[in-house]
């Protein structure tokens, strides 16, 4: 009989830790333009190489190259461009204002703004979509107020969703976002099910599903993929990597497969990658799957390949456990610089437009943080009450809840 | 009227709201064009097509998370998890989705969901087939939870949960599906053609979700039961002539705490009958809202006679049921005490 | 803007439902021998294409074809047929016992005998199976005592699981047979943390999970191949497709993907599918993936493509949702027959000789038969005691068990 | 005795014993490298190898499914659930599966293993942060619910856990981690550097699961609380000059009755106090049994003082906290009925 060596435990690693180079040589990066297009009713077996190459629209010089460019105006690029800069600057904001006390926790987009700000611009009104906690450029783009969002993020008394949910935890139906739940991977079903309905009820609208790099190791996951595949729901499957899981580098969600979009092979789903920040790359991805949902050829999963430059969340410091410089390496750079560029080559955009834009953009988010932190912020100023604790727990308050609000004088 | 065995009478309330509100759809494992394992939409899916009534794939978190993306858009799923033992890997998306909904988005969202699952011991299903979770359900803020114990109930409470705005869940006995049970194994079997409470209406009617019914009025003592053991109770009763009012909740969550305190106030004693395990079971929340809302009348302390705290073993059955034997014994201590 | 035509759900049908004529011209079959048999450390991307196809070895003459021919002997294969026809004469002994009452329930493995037969003659001792309820051939085939089976069927006096369980959910830790769950799936990822187990300690066990094609569906099969990928797991992923799940047909867990092996590809698993009802082909593909993963080089998945010609469960009748004359009509034959005929071709094995086995093992099930039931049956005779059922909730009973077995007086 | 605080006690728990012992494994989300978002496994990597304390994909089901496998292999795994709101997806596995592996094997497999999660409320954490759910792991046989509320306890109770041979849920309130907290929301916090239940022993020591302890001695009414709401009562006692006797009960099953009942022969008043959501919270069975054992002793009703039933607010975090105006109300209510 043959003896073996004994077995051993393979547990996967990032390149490089704190105190290391960075390093993503590993990450292949196809040239802008060299990933073809496929007809929108294409066979999904015979794209399978899509989910392992990364459609790209932007090249280093600023240009727009490939099957997948020209689908937007100047106009339209420029609008997206501040919708990432409003994005950003919000960010930036709420985090001072969370560091200043005025509410308990924040979540930011740093270098993730191109994905959702896009993705919003190719669905339609009735749409909806099943976000993660780091999606509010869909809010953003679809022109939702900032104003309500910092009341959400300050938990005060115009909080829309009356300071019951953690901050950034949105919910607008009227903007097509999906009220988002602490707990990961459970929406990306739901959506399918949304989706699932909008087909029952003959209407046409469709649902877009996020969820992140780490969270695809949910078993909720699965469920939604094999929802989709079954009954091939009018759903977008989208998968944000952004290579960070809190602290857990992207191989320990993804194992052996090269990437996430390959998950989509084993269902018969059409599975994309791209460039997340590429706003003309994720804009065409997001239109293609968008189409084949609303033409009733089934769902689509795309993987937006981008990197999340800030801390995970303001409990997080990512110095602990990867390089400072990380994010300088990111080879696909940041994609309000690439868009701008792309906007200056084009002649439609400059840098004294985009110093301008900046400014006028912080003056807006301040106005907006001003106004809202006049309706309170977590710890001061106007706020919900506890008689809100109490209500819409079900649309009729049972005895024993009437019982308990007595009890507790309010 | 005529008369149902409980499945029909479930199948019945799923048919009267199938045809008159489009936005009810019915799904779950085998439920299709089979009709589900106990037949409980056996017929549905030829009379109202193959998008209204479907099989699912094996997976209770897809099926329940599906069903409330569903909700979500406006429709109003009535699925069904095979059997409760089941119900499990579908609990995060009971818990932290389906029952918190509303909440959390301020009513922009809600979720008006049924979910569908036999329960009970009884029938030799071993560890797997035989769970009675439903404390599991009533710990969790913005869930309704419903166990009907007869035809006449399953379809008056079935039509008012699918008519609810919220999710509620609702655990059918499956030892009462052909007829009422009362614990003694080795008897013949009644089914519920031969049982007044068999006789049904047909078209609409509800029963509200949240009131009680009294089985048998009595002075002496009042015992809360719900499901099989409603049965068990009344033949313990009859067998022990402990004149003891036995009342059947039929909702547990929201409970109906009046008709409670009323029975207690005029007995003065109480036994607590289920079949799911003790500890920290269903009867422990009647027992400590008895308690407080009685402490004054009580002359006994509350008895719970319920399932022991073990797996519900296969071979020893009817050593882990609780039948009249042991309820009769409680109702006589609980009586001397 | 366009307008769309109204969406519509797509729910998946069989080809044929009760009344129609069975049809299997969908089911591809490649001839046998025709599939390469890749190098043990082949790059899981260079053969996805077996994931599409079937290993066969048995063609229509009954001769072993191709390359993954030729590894049993003689002695060998009768051994196997004498296992898959002891537990088909099993099977039949409890289902007649069942209808007598003497059990609650029963499951038998008609038409899926070689699977668990055959992979279990590929192990070695000490490797651990965590198995479905249909695969009692890895029992047969690993020689446990068949009384032993029996009483447990039975819930008697001497059912080592002492009644606590439903009938074939046997437990032997002897014979690398985990305690079957009745909760599909859950075992599972259960196999993948057992296989990493061994790899931790530096052992060479490795670990083999067992599930159905409808139970794929459940979220646990994505947790077990996330955790097999990740890890490197020294676990085979057994699929049994047998093409039903109580009244569902395969297409519902399937959904879109040509396979369930397809399912492997997205985690970069080595994911093969075989002719289930090939003794041989099961074998040689076993033989392939256990030693991939004792020496190290990772999980690997198997699709068994086979039928299942009984009912679900003795609470079942299959007429009512599929043709009676379904299981005839499947393309791949009967296993016992195929690897009979192949035997005689050989010259090792007749007629007579299969008749006279035959005999035989219907002498030693009905011996240890009676032997079982001298021990007693579900309703009558000995039984395990209600003190049994206290016992083992936990190690040591903690006082309010003992508080309720004194109360329940035994 | 060195100081620590209540994450160093349960790191210094894992350390002692994954250095006696090969069998013991530590993983979960962001533990490995990391050390865990709340420092509980820090340092951990690095001294024992990466096959022994490693990052898991985020898959609780996966986590603690794999764990059962390891288990029954034969290691001792000890795993953390990020938080305890998140350990729905793994509820199937922890109750079909780690709670029943004995028992339906007969004793042939079995499931040493500890799942650890943060618990509770008190730091703005949200629905989904903040969660009590011990009730949902009490009502399950086969296993063992431990809640420790200081570092002393932490430590040896989790040394007991995971020398234990079955499962063991075992809750770390957090906002104990770094310092008693008794509701005083506005006011500074003691670190457990400043109290002497930071002492803690270094090396292996075990406390017993299932022995309460009583943190302070009364004669009028019995408290029974654990993990945060034992400072809450013990504020609540002080505030009101009520001269209660407070016990933590540290594990919830295995249950202490006789501490329990021994107290309530004693004061014949008692006030249960959760973070949890009332209904069908641990409370309920605690009064179940109270009533039972003390019936003749009892004076007054059995008061619960828990999280109101609804999902945990952040907004309004306070009004739904059970703090000490709260408990103290029921305390002074108890003496007066
Ligand atoms: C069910 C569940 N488990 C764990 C967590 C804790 N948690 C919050 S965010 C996070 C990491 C998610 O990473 P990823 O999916 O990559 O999304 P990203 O934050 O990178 O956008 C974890 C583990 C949770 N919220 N829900
Ligand atoms: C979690 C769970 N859900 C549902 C069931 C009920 N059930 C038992 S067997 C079965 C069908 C399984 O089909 P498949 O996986 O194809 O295995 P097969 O019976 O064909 O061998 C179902 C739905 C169960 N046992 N566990
Ligand atoms: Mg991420
Ligand atoms: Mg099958």
């Amino acid at each position: 009989m043959t003896t073996y060596a004994p077995l051993t435990l393979h547990v996967p690693e990032p390149a490089v830790r704190p105190g290391g180079t960075p390093d993503f040589s590993n990450v292949k990066i196809p040239k802008a333009g060299a990933v073809p297009r496929p007809d929108i009713d294409v066979d999904p077996e015979s794209i399978r190489d899509l989910a392992f190459s990364i459609i790209r629209v932007l090249n280093r010089n600023g240009e727009a190259a490939g099957p997948w460019a020209g689908l937007l105006t100047d106009e339209e690029l420029v609008e997206g461009m501040r919708h990432m800069m409003t994005l950003r600057t919000f960010d930036a904001r709420m985090l001072i204002a969370q560091r200043q006390g005025k509410t308990s926790f924040y979540m930011q987009h740093l270098g993730e703004e191109a994905i959702s700000c896009a993705f919003r611009k190719a669905l339609s009104p009735g749409d909806m979509n099943f976000p993660t906690y780091r999606q509010a450029g869909l809010l953003i783009a679809d022109g939702y107020s900032m104003v309500d969002m910092m009341c959400q993020v300050y938990s005060n008394s115009r909080d829309p969703l009356k300071g019951r949910q953690l901050p950034v935890m949105y919910s607008s139906k009227e903007h097509g976002f999906f009220t988002i739940s602490g707990n990961l991977a459970t929406q990306y079903v739901q959506a399918v099910g949304w989706a699932m309905a909008s087909a029952i009820c003959n209407d046409t609208k469709v649902a877009a599903a996020w969820i992140g790099d780490g969270s695809t190791a949910e078993s909720d996951f699965h469920a939604a993929l094999v929802f989709a595949s079954t009954y091939k729901a009018p759903v977008i499957l989208n998968i944000v990597n952004n290579q960070w899981a809190i602290s857990t580098f992207q191989g320990i969600a993804r194992g052996g497969s090269g990437t996430f979009a390959a998950r989509g092979l084993g269902f018969g789903i059409p599975s994309l990658r791209v460039d997340g920040n590429d706003y003309l790359a994720v804009y065409a991805v997001a239109k293609w799957a968008i189409e084949r949902a609303r033409l009733n050829l089934g769902p689509t999963l795309v993987e937006y390949v981008t990197y999340r430059v800030g801390a995970h969340s303001t409990s997080d410091d990512p110095s602990a456990y990867r390089p400072k410089t990380e994010s300088d390496a990111w080879p696909l750079g940041d994609p309000i610089i690439r868009l701008k560029n792309h906007l200056i080559m084009r002649g439609a955009w400059s840098d004294e437009r985009h110093k301008q834009a900046e400014a006028e953009i912080l003056d807006t988010v301040i106005a907006a943080q001003k106004e809202a932190e006049s309706y309170g912020t977590l710890h001061a100023g106007g706020k919900p009450s506890a008689r809100d604790m109490f209500d819409g727990v079900y649309a009729e308050m049972p005895p024993h809840l009437r019982r308990q609000r007595q009890q507790a004088g309010v | 009227m005529p008369r149902m065995t409980m499945i029909e009478a479930i199948r019945d309330a799923m048919d009267v709201m199938m045809a008159r509100d489009q936005r009810v759809v019915v799904f779950g494992e085998d439920v299709g064009y089979f009709g589900g394992v106990f037949r409980c939409t056996a017929g549905l899916q030829q009379k109202y097509g193959k998008t209204r009534c479907f099989d699912a794939p094996i997976n209770e978190a897809g099926i329940v998370g599906a069903a409330i993306g569903m909700a979500s858009y406006g429709l109003h799923p009535c699925i069904e998890i095979q059997f409760a033992d089941y119900m499990y890997p579908a609990y995060d998306q009971i818990v932290s989705e389906a029952a918190r909904l509303r909440y959390r988005s301020n009513g922009e969202f809600t979720c008006p969901l049924v979910i569908r699952m036999p329960t009970g011991g009884g029938i030799f299903g071993g560890q797997t087939h035989s769970q009675s979770p439903e404390a599991l359900f009533t710990h969790v803020s913005g869930l309704k939870t419903v166990v009907p114990s007869n035809p006449y109930d399953a379809k008056g409470l079935l039509i008012a949960a699918i008519e609810d705005p919220d999710p509620v869940i609702f655990l059918e006995p499956k030892r009462l599906y052909n007829g009422p049970f009362d614990g003694h194994h080795d008897r013949p079997i009644t089914p519920w053609s031969k049982n007044d409470l068999g006789e049904v209406p047909s078209g609409h009617f509800t029963l509200p979700l949240g009131k009680a019914s009294i089985v048998r009025e009595g002075a002496a003592v009042t015992v809360l039961a719900y499901g099989t053991m409603v049965y068990v109770a009344q033949a313990a009763a009859a067998e022990t002539g402990v004149d003891a009012e036995i009342i059947d909740l039929r909702t547990l969550l929201p409970l109906d705490m009046e008709t409670i305190t009323a029975s207690i106030k005029k007995t003065g004693r109480c036994v607590i009958v289920h079949e799911a395990t003790l500890t920290s079971g269903f009867g422990a929340e009647l027992a400590a809202l008895v308690q407080e809302a009685c402490f004054f009348q009580l002359e006994a302390p509350i008895a719970r006679v319920t399932g022991w705290d073990t797996p519900y073993p296969h071979a020893q059955e009817w050593d882990y049921f609780p039948g009249p034997a042991r309820v009769g014994r409680a109702l006589v201590e609980t009586m001397e005490a």
